[in-house]
């Protein structure tokens, strides 16, 4: 095993990374920027770097920066997390060039799966069903309007490099496509430094849902199951649930195999997410995949009892691995929320200050993975997620009214979080039966 | 008892009893004393400094500019292994030596590559900080500099 | 007796009286002096009030000795349901009354139990804090009573 | 269900049950001290009653204010906790005559197994193995000598209503045996108000295990398994663990059949648990039954996946065991850590003060139970349980690497705390082989 790695991220998850390690009995460096100079989850790795300013930048994203550091202390491999340079392929050959496992699948995989355009391609290849759409970038107003007759209104225009909902699109007409196609090309360009764009069906009443893949070196692939992911506000994942509540048995099977298929079809390695919509009459097609760990992971390590941290490292330490697709069972339910920093009342934009009163819930059925404390200083650089919070009982029910109860007994003060918009959430009775679209929300908030 | 030692009583006073703040006024003489907050209090709340890196004991200030009483720092600008000079060669400076903003004063390797680092900053080099060919973090002070001007 | 000396007693009779600034000025002599407040930061630090219990949306102050006003307050000295008088009776007490330390001023009724409240201090009753019949916490306030003397 | 139910307790195990009530969506109510009123957790209760002043005589342990707050407040039931009111039968009879259901057993069971000397007879009954000893109270000094020569030294002299370690002495030959009895006697007489001795043959390596008995008033009666508390010092639990490590099945079977006859004995009702010694060679003798939910009972519900304060408030509804036997599991390892707020450097005294740093450990495979955060003060007035650290995983390898880690993270300052020793006691090689008796933590830090 490997005796020392670098945890190249920061906040909850590079202390979710660090803790395995720690169970592992494999030393951790953290590597920090200056605004977290001060947090307390830096005291528990063994060592800790300072590798650049605020800004991500100059350190999260600071390639340089972070080999440097990875040099002088002397570390075996790197964990990305998520986030940050966890599907820059770039940063994995640098990683591999530097004779440092990066722990992750290899950067080709990374590649091709980065590539939207490309990776559908791969699904379509492996007979995997795929939303009706431009077989690659759309280039012009014209060809857009092309696809557009073929497939019908409403369409959906995507960033080819893109994600978190920016360079995306909805158009319902001739008119507004063309308006948006423009738009979603310069999002495209300022977000992802390159304006290709490829078109799809729109599917109206949709649900989010993913599957867990699990993959050695030696062509070993097992899924974990799947993870349902609906609940989003703006594409922004709030709630994640495992097992998807109020699906046919045979689609879980179906969409499992397929992500099995996808995997074994690009010869993946490591932890990897396949993502699928479902529409309303349950039909599920491939949207992308994510060659990372998933903020959402501890659902599916909940229910399964596998720790996904540890299976990345051991996978890229070479070793086999040591589960069996029949022998993964998936017991209970559970349920995350992400509690984030945000001000509700000022549309969620993140709320960056100090917090003053913290006191997380506890007690049966509850996880949660946070690196925040009173007195921590939510910096105003990074994304607003404070923490995560896991429940995991023996029924949907009983999972439900453990996360409200949980919700209602934690308190944060100094920063407004989206802890009562989840307890809304959660008490809601179209949550209760599973029977709500990527659409909830807004609804729920009375948004759009 | 004239000005001096008055003042000084008064001080005494305020020392053994924790006063945080003297003024008298008497036939035309006033004085008044006034202390910073005792640090005792607030600082036992503060967090614990974050645990000294692998490579490095000491602590990291990120001073950039001068402070109070003219001594600047030049800091680290990246991670990596300090080295006072170019390999086989004399140190760029050494305590006592002038600088000015573009003299090269150390090089850091960092990713094989050598990167020359400048003072940034004028004067005297009063305290090399950092031992050759240990590491450093971005942001740990390399060299004191007493400005000259 | 000198400045000093002055300045010393008021010291002692800060500390003596927990003060945490004095000023005096007489005869063309004036003196100031101000302390840290040392308890100040660390009850700053308090947890907000607990929530208001079913019964009683007041606050709960546990007083039991005269504020600086000379207003004392009779608090409940057990949990159970308050009453202003015996059944069917007349209240023990009314606004305006005097009250000497065992005059009874209300019954507390606790596990079927009618427990005669006394007053534990003297003085003139201003204020009736409870609604008859409403049920009462430990420590509750229940009277106002300025004191007589 | 019950609608509303009063928690005649403080601290972690008033949460802890505050929770349950929760999530079965019953209304509680929160009694407390003036010494406890800016707790936090007040504010998880749906309403709280100040019953009292800081001393637990004229607060928790004050029966007439309890009571009236039941009333004031028209609960239906009380929960009483550990400690405190919970073995004491009169309260029990206060409660019943009060038309308000006492959360555990009869007043009855309660009175019989609170006299040891009883409580070992109806073993002797049911042929269960005790301590060779005095089938009754020892009155004088010829007494205790007589029953000493028959036994053999050492022997044990124990409080007949006793507990903690109070009023318990070893004597090794005839003198001490005359000086023990004494002390012995008025220190029983001073903490219990009674000075009822008994003698046993005192077992000089022996290891704790005690078995988790449910029981509805139906008369079916299982086991939840057992608990392996050995490691104490001076008679104080410190660390508890299910299963028990490093002993036979045969064994296992043995207590748990053991207990369910004690149980099934008395016509026991709600949870409870019965005490055993297993000495050196593996022979197990009874002790005594706790009526009454213990504080490591979290060990139990992590490996069995039971809550136990549901099962307690739904057998004291009325309803039946909806548990079968043969269908409780026992899956992985569970360890618990009480976190005690005392100063290892003075013979761990309770420690008073407040909290001025708290953070939590988290992640998976972690449980808290606690009550405290950042601003806590620890009142002077009852026992220094800050809170339980709880683990899960698969192995006892892994649960210990689990603790090891999750101490390791746990921040709490401006109060000593028992941190340090748990992660000494975690750390030693002879905690991991399960190759210890009672003694272990005084030989590990060098006392007696």
């Amino acid at each position: 095993m490997f005796s020392r790695i670098l945890v190249a991220n920061r906040g909850e998850i590079a202390l979710r990374i660090i803790r395995t390690c720690k169970e592992l009995g494999i030393e951790t460096v953290a590597v920090y920027s200056k605004a977290d100079k001060d947090a307390l989850y830096l005291q528990c790795a063994d060592a800790h770097v300072c590798i650049g300013p605020g800004e991500s930048n100059g350190s999260y994203l600071n390639i340089p920066g972070i080999i440097s550091a990875a040099e002088i202390t002397d570390i075996e491999a790197i964990h990305p997390g998520y986030g940050f340079l966890s599907e820059n392929s770039h940063f994995a050959e640098v990683c591999e060039s530097s004779n440092i496992v990066f722990i992750g699948p290899s950067s080709e995989v990374m590649t091709k799966m980065g590539d939207k355009t490309q990776a559908r391609n791969i699904a379509i290849e492996n007979k995997i069903p795929v939303i009706p759409g431009s077989d690659s970038t759309v280039e012009d107003q014209q060809q857009a309007l092309k696809v557009a007759h073929e497939i019908g209104y409403p369409v959906l225009i995507k960033a080819s490099f893109g994600g978190g909902g920016r360079g995306m699109r909805v158009a319902h007409n001739d008119i507004s496509l063309v308006n948006s196609l423009a738009i979603a090309k310069r999002e495209a360009e300022v977000a992802f430094k390159d304006s290709s764009v490829y078109m799809e069906k729109y599917i109206e009443s949709s649900r989010h849902i993913e599957v867990q893949i699990v993959a050695d070196k030696y062509g070993n692939v097992i899924h974990l199951g799947e993870r349902d992911c609906t609940v989003q506000r703006r594409h922004q994942k709030l709630v994640e649930q495992a097992p998807a509540p109020n699906i046919k048995d045979q689609l879980r099977e179906d969409i499992c195999k397929a992500a099995i298929k996808m995997a074994k079809g690009v010869n993946y390695t490591n932890v990897g997410t396949v993502e699928f919509v479902v529409d309303g009459e349950g039909k599920y097609y491939f949207i992308e995949m994510n060659t990372r760990l998933q903020v959402e992971h501890p659902v599916t390590e909940m229910v399964t009892g596998i720790d996904l941290v540890a299976e990345q490292i051991r996978i890229a330490h070479g070793e086999r691995l040591n589960l069996r697709q029949k022998k993964v069972k998936s017991e209970g339910v559970s349920i995350e929320c992400r509690i984030n920093a945000e001000d509700p009342d000022n549309d969620f934009r993140p709320f960056a200050g100090k917090i003053t009163k913290y006191s997380a819930p506890g007690g049966k059925g509850v996880r949660v993975d946070s690196h925040v404390c009173a007195g921590y200083e939510v910096p105003p650089y990074y994304d607003s997620l404070l923490g995560k919070l896991i429940v995991h009982k023996k029924s949907r029910e009983e999972a439900i009214a453990c996360m409200k109860r949980a919700l209602s007994e934690y308190r944060i003060e100094g920063v407004k979080t989206t802890i009562p918009l989840h307890l809304n959430i959660i008490s809601d009775q179209r949550f209760a039966t599973g029977d709500i679209d990527t659409h909830f929300v807004e609804n729920l908030i009375g948004e759009k | 008892m004239d000005l001096i030692e008055k003042v000084k009583n008064l001080i005494l006073l305020m020392n053994e009893n924790s006063l945080a703040e003297i003024e008298v006024e008497e036939e035309g003489t006033k004085i008044r004393l006034k202390r910073n907050n005792l640090d005792s209090i607030q600082t036992s709340v503060q967090m614990p400094a974050v645990k000294p890196s692998l490579q490095q004991e000491g602590s990291t200030k990120y001073l950039t500019s001068k402070d109070e009483s003219g001594v600047a720092e030049v800091v680290a600008p990246m991670v990596g292994t300090f080295y006072t000079s170019a390999p086989g060669a004399d140190p760029y400076v050494s305590v006592g030596d002038d600088v000015g903003e573009d003299t090269v004063v150390c090089i850091i390797e960092a990713m094989k590559i050598m990167n020359e680092i400048k003072a940034e900053t004028k004067g005297k080099i009063v305290e090399v900080m950092v031992e050759n060919g240990t590491a450093v973090e971005y942001g740990q002070p390399l060299f004191c500099v007493e400005a000259s001007g």
